[in-house]
């Protein structure tokens, strides 16, 4: 397992590499990377400004995997956040599963983004032309992350 | 075992506040998260906007996610936060 | 969207960043990497040899991206899928899908490599210690495909 | 209209068969894709041990799936293979 958080860039290409060559048992990758988008709720982006809580982030993250690990079969999976001050297109994100069978890559990927954007520490504040604003919180990532309460 | 309380505060309730962390003595008749925000509003102002529950608020305890009757004790860290935006 | 299918190894990450830079109002991308093992059904693989059927194949992708499209809210998407003799660790396929919806990516990606993998006209054979051998198609890729039948 | 009927044989079938396409005038009575296969099967020997049913075949006119039922014409390009195993 891998988790960072870093204001570098990743390589997405060299990331979904090593964890497909590290693991030449299995057949399946599913990656998901988030962008910045240019335009947010109508809104022109300027910046956006990742916050996060270190330690506890990490540890998020790590916990998420972990949970990801027990409920499915996949072999590794590898979670890459930013933080810091991000221009539109810029990568924000970067989640990885590797296993044997794709649906399981699938389902683990999205469990882990879905527990990400309601459980891991982190904070987007954006400026755009009309100033800097506090991104909130989606009503629509709480119900996707609840529905792997079952 | 007077180890003081470390508190945290992050993103728009940071600037709110205007304080990023706190060290204090856990307060008397403090025992549990929801306690320490009746405690943080009653200091009035921005605390008593922030902590009075009219705008939502997530909390941990060293480090992990916890429901408002999660106990605190001195020497926790306990961090205060809006609803995260990660992603 | 983009279907290829070609004997040359592909740039995993060049893809991606492609796809996303040219879409700069979405967030979310999804991609699926499948790998050659190098041990299938319990025995060595030394070779995996592709064989498809020029003109349908690029058709049928296409017409899996049109189907998942009419039926998800995504962006654009893109197949490449290599044939020929590929060795174990090498990529075969990659799907990428992007939008601004990540639920939405992660459905249309999971649709298109079940659809790929029961209707799109590849065989693949291999060579292990015991000799050449055709893979069969397998019943579990026939029902995740038909999970999407509702 | 005495167009051939074009005829592709793929993988696995390809091999059994040793040979990877014909050109042939449409038989006398056969109007659909079971009915070419009855007929390739009564070549006897391998084509008997292929298109009797007893292994799965996939067959395509015109490069689309279709099902046994599916009309065939002169001039159309029908496609027999096993089912698909790529990705």
């Amino acid at each position: 397992m891998v988790v960072r958080v870093q204001t570098e860039d990743f390589d997405t290409g060299a990331e979904i590499a090593r964890m497909r060559l590290m693991n030449p048992g299995i057949g399946a990758v599913v990656a998901f990377v988030g962008q910045v988008r240019d335009v947010n709720e109508g809104s022109l982006v300027h910046t956006l400004t990742l916050e996060h809580y270190p330690g506890m982030t990490e540890k998020a993250l790590a916990a998420i995997i972990d949970r990801a690990k027990m409920r499915w079969t996949i072999q590794d999976a590898l979670i890459i956040h930013r933080v810091g001050t991000l221009q539109p297109l810029d990568q924000i994100v970067l989640v990885v599963v590797v296993g044997s069978h794709r649906s399981e890559c699938f389902a683990a990927c999205e469990f882990i983004m879905d527990y990400l954007k309601t459980e891991a520490p982190f904070w987007k504040k954006e400026t755009t032309p009309g100033g800097a604003r506090w991104v909130e919180a989606r009503g629509s990532d709480e119900a996707a992350r609840s529905r792997w309460e079952n | 075992m007077n180890q003081p309380l470390r508190i945290l505060y992050f993103a728009r309730l940071r600037e709110a506040l205007g304080t990023a962390s706190e060290e204090i003595a856990l307060p008397d008749g403090v025992g549990d998260v929801d306690g320490l925000m009746a405690w943080l509003a009653a200091r009035g102002g921005v605390w008593q906007a922030e902590f009075s529950g009219s705008r939502p608020i997530r909390a941990a305890v060293n480090q992990a996610l916890v429901q408002g009757t999660a106990r605190i004790q001195g020497g926790d860290e306990v961090a205060f936060f809006p609803p995260v935006t990660g992603g």
